[in-house]
């Protein structure tokens, strides 16, 4: 009946590729991890292991204070650039935006630059300020890497916001901050919680930045890589690969029933 | 309160004059509407009346004695109601009418107090709990009109008020908002594109064309005795006859029109109303379309000059297309308007 | 004049501080580079060392690579999908999004657990099939990682195309081959560009992928690790970084005059 | 080419009836508007007869002695307005005029020579090469008209043609619209739901309630001879005027109307051109309302029911607010319909 039920035919076979290809490898993930001599006790065993249970939590801990920092930092310069018009304006959005080029390995290698033990802030305080080894130069380094993305978005969804409400809220006698808790603030919200969703995704999962530090940070990516390459531990690996995975899919799941369809459409 | 607006004009940065110098003075009570096109200043006026807008360097904004050229909106304290109602989705129907209480820091039982009161003058009471988003376009402009209304505000402004609604709610809604503006007892002015909506609601017109008020008065007044031909247009759609002004008649392709008074420097006006199919009027046309629209035909005429001129015909049946009548036009009808540039 | 005079004077240290924090990196970054004991040459040996010019050209080849495959089958997927109502699309969807959730090293894990030694296609092939340590490898691994992205900017594009437009192409008599061709790929180009740009700055900066397949896969942040971690060569590994980070920075410029401002605000 | 539909309907897989059988008639070369407001059914009409929506088992649409039922929109050879207008923003006006021509896969002169011809028609000429984007809301019109002409289609279906431009240029639009389609001399079929834009444009309408056609006649058959209470206040916004029937004489609060027949089993409703303030007249009112029209005051009375009775009042002045006036209605304007409920 409908005159293109041909052309979706020929989609079909493509959708159970894709699904395929995508489906394949992650049940191929599931299977690996419960196949261990440990079987179904290796997800136990990652909850009972401090060595594990540690450092999940510590991703999870690093990630969300990323998250909070980048909103903070990025809703306020982010508001002020989208509100102002002035000189200069195109570079500094051009400066903030230039991180988005470089990837962790690079991230991870300006943090040591900076703060490494040849660092600039080391031959500044003559030998007193090193954090570039420390969760501090993480939290920095993925910082470094959220602020943009965050900050893209706040402005796309400032100029978005129909500037008639916040007339409105001054006509009715609100100051400044009024405006902003009663109307900036909840018509960003979606677009907050969707851009911290993918910073917060994007936290839990960074290798480069923290392989590039390394030495005693234990963030679950690296845990996982060292479960593999060094110990081979295949099942173990799966495992954490299967509850990190988890852990920031269900994060953005509730961010998207928070904000709508658009929350993973940033990533 | 009395609103006066001395010698206020506005320039953007780029050069463009949005606002020529302009007078107006509004008496207490008053509802007074800004009517002209788009781009002619008007929603500018408004904008600068409410704060919303800075003026140009020696404009004078007065709210009663209080000069308020140099006050920010927030403490002007103006009620406005924006083209799309700018209603807050993140608040109830209520949320959104105490708002301008609460920013007032008045205390819970008198907030709660006004609300009430409002709510129910604007017979909103089924919808109070209801989400913005639940609401119809005429419930979102009782809303709008509620919130600016409940914290007493000094004047009442509105920008085109009922252009966000589509066409058969419009009609219905003029009428309501005419009547809650005169039950709310407040000086109120308005802007609006619509001649039929400026005349149903406001007392007062201020027309208004490239900058500048060009002329104020009733409804009536506009309309029987528009100075400019602007004005004769613009409300009423008169129409231009087109010929040669002798004395007191007018040449014209069709024939020989008197006039009521000789006019040699002017340009004569005419109503589609005042236009009659009359077998001994004195001018001869060619009937181009007709149109029937229940009270009567809208008959093109060709002939009496390069444009069709329209006539309002109230009989049971219209001339044939193509055939030819007389027309005829009352001298009282005619309107003779100085001859000018329409852009100046 | 302004009320908010004020505020903005809070906002001002605040941006002054961002900029520093994200532009100060990236100096010192470009300092180091030509301090070492090449000078400014160390460009010119960039281009002219077969080892680093070649890493350059593959990460770009297999980015280009990566980005035109990721578009091909995530717009043709997406058309179906978001075109189409069907028991279980919800259920699909998600599947196609989960890969969202797991970061590089896994990605890379998964794709050793598939073409690895002990893969699933070496068992089912019994020992013919190993993809996994070569460049095939690292694509099918960036194409996991780029298809859930590329696929949600493309069907959250298709909902915000007006159908009128395509009502009236067949009103005019196309067919479905035109209405894709005439309206819908116009429709979609700009997010496509935009989604694109992501894909490409994200495989030219993936590390964790690479470096969990390993071995001989000269990609360009491999380089720059290998060369700042175990040659301790300061001075090339900014030179590859300012590099890398160039041409990533240039391409997104290009997308984004392409697409309008919401380029990167996807990224 | 004669359109003609036998007991087409529409219920959507939830359920919902979006049409009940309809049959239709239109002649070659007609005019027809389908009105009515919105919900009605008469884009889901208009969008079967295009072929962009499939109508229940059962149901006929035939081009001339063509069945075109089960044809797909590409192959039925219409031409198609859209309420949006939905012009292709990556052509230029000359590329979408083209388009249906080149999807005809005809030979480039032809295409050229047609497509020329069609813009002199719609005098689109200084437009040809403009982007679509720099267009004013009456150009796309235009443009849109062109490009579902071009192909000589074997009809022309318009969904809402004037509803996205702004009311000032939709009166002007209105006679653009009924001019060019004459000019084009082609069966069309567009849907409306402003009664004045039907009546301007169409040579017959069709009245649509509740996904049914109640009514089809020119527009002075509707507007004299409603058949049904809902057409005729649909069709000139007819007031019912509440009171008891006894014979010939309705009693109503305000007094007692002469009816122009017995009519026990009837509802009496008037038009407010109908309503004449005079002094002679039978019945008693309250002035409540007032408002200048240009033409006439729009009166509104009370004391003749519970609802508003709205008179136009041609005189100079109008009568005072708060005052009583006593008020006539010639018999042979009253229309007597049929008892019957409105949602039916």
């Amino acid at each position: 009946m409908r005159p293109n039920a041909f052309v979706q035919l020929c989609f079909l076979p493509l959708i159970i590729f894709t699904l395929a290809f995508l489906a394949l490898p992650l049940v191929r993930l599931f299977v690996s991890s419960v196949s261990g001599e440990d079987g179904w006790s290796i997800y136990w065993k990652v909850v009972t292991t401090p060595r594990y249970l540690d450092a999940l939590l510590q991703t999870v801990f690093v990630s969300l204070a990323v998250t909070i920092a980048a909103l903070v930092i990025s809703t306020t310069v982010g508001l002020f650039l989208a509100r102002n018009e002035f000189r200069g304006r195109g570079m500094i959005l051009s400066v903030l935006t230039l991180p988005l080029a470089f990837p962790g390995v690079v991230i991870g290698f300006l943090i040591i630059l900076l703060g490494g033990r040849q660092g600039l802030f080391n031959q500044i305080t003559s030998g007193h300020v090193v954090f570039a080894y420390t969760m501090f130069g993480l939290f920095l380094g993925y910082l470094y890497f959220s602020i943009p993305r965050v900050l893209l978005t706040v402005m796309a969804a400032t100029e978005k916001l129909d500037p008639a409400l916040e007339e409105a809220a001054r006509s009715l006698g609100a100051g400044s901050f009024h405006v902003i808790k009663d109307v900036i603030m909840p018509g960003l919200a979606p677009s907050l919680v969707a851009a911290g969703a993918i910073a917060f995704a994007t936290a839990m999962g960074a290798f480069g930045t923290a392989f590039t530090l390394a030495t005693n940070i234990d963030v679950l990516p690296m845990v996982i890589y060292t479960e593999f390459t060094l110990s081979a531990n295949i099942a173990m690996a799966a495992a954490l690969s299967v509850v990190l995975g988890l852990v920031t899919w269900l994060l953005l799941v509730i961010a998207r029933s928070f904000s709508g369809t658009t929350a993973a459409a940033g990533g | 309160m009395t609103l006066t607006l001395k010698s206020v004009s506005k320039t953007y940065p780029d050069g463009t004059v949005a606002l020529q110098p302009t007078e107006l003075h509004v008496e207490p009570g008053e509802i007074v509407s800004l009517l002209g096109p788009s781009g002619c200043g008007k929603t500018t006026l408004l904008r600068i009346i409410a704060g919303l807008e800075t003026p140009n360097a020696g404009s004078e904004v007065r709210f009663g004695d209080d000069d308020v050229t140099n006050m920010p909106v927030e403490h002007r304290k103006v009620g406005m109601v924006f083209q799309s109602y700018a209603l807050f989705p993140n608040m109830s129907v209520k949320g959104n009418i105490a708002y301008g209480l609460k920013m007032q820091k008045l205390g819970r039982d008198a907030i709660e107090e006004r609300v009430t009161e409002v709510i129910r003058l604007c017979q909103l009471e089924p919808y109070v709990d209801r989400r913005i988003t639940a609401l119809s376009g005429g419930q979102r402009q009782r809303v709008a009109l509620a919130r600016a209304f409940a914290p007493r505000p000094r004047i009442l402004l509105l920008d085109e008020p009922l252009s966000a609604l589509d066409a058969a709610l419009r009609v219905t809604l003029r009428e309501e908002l005419a009547g809650l503006l005169r039950r709310f007892n407040i000086t109120a002015l308005f802007v609006t594109h619509d001649q039929d909506e400026a005349m149903a609601i406001a007392d007062k017109v201020a027309v208004m064309s490239h900058g500048k008020v060009v002329q104020t008065g009733t409804p009536e007044e506009l309309y029987r005795n528009p100075k400019t031909s602007f004005v004769a247009g613009f409300v009423g759609h008169a129409m231009q006859l087109e010929g040669q002004v002798r004395g007191s008649v007018l040449e014209m392709s069709g024939g020989r029109l008197e006039l009521p008074r000789a006019g040699d420097d002017c340009d004569v006006y005419v109503r589609a109303e005042d236009v009659a199919l009359d077998e001994a009027g004195p001018l001869k046309a060619t009937v181009e379309s007709s149109t029937f629209l229940g009270t009567h035909y809208r008959v093109g005429l060709s002939g009496l000059g390069a444009r069709t001129i329209f006539a309002n015909h109230a009989g049971q049946k219209s001339p044939a297309l193509g055939s030819q009548v007389r027309v005829a036009m009352h001298p009282s009808a005619l309107m003779l308007l100085p001859r000018e540039d329409d852009r100046s």
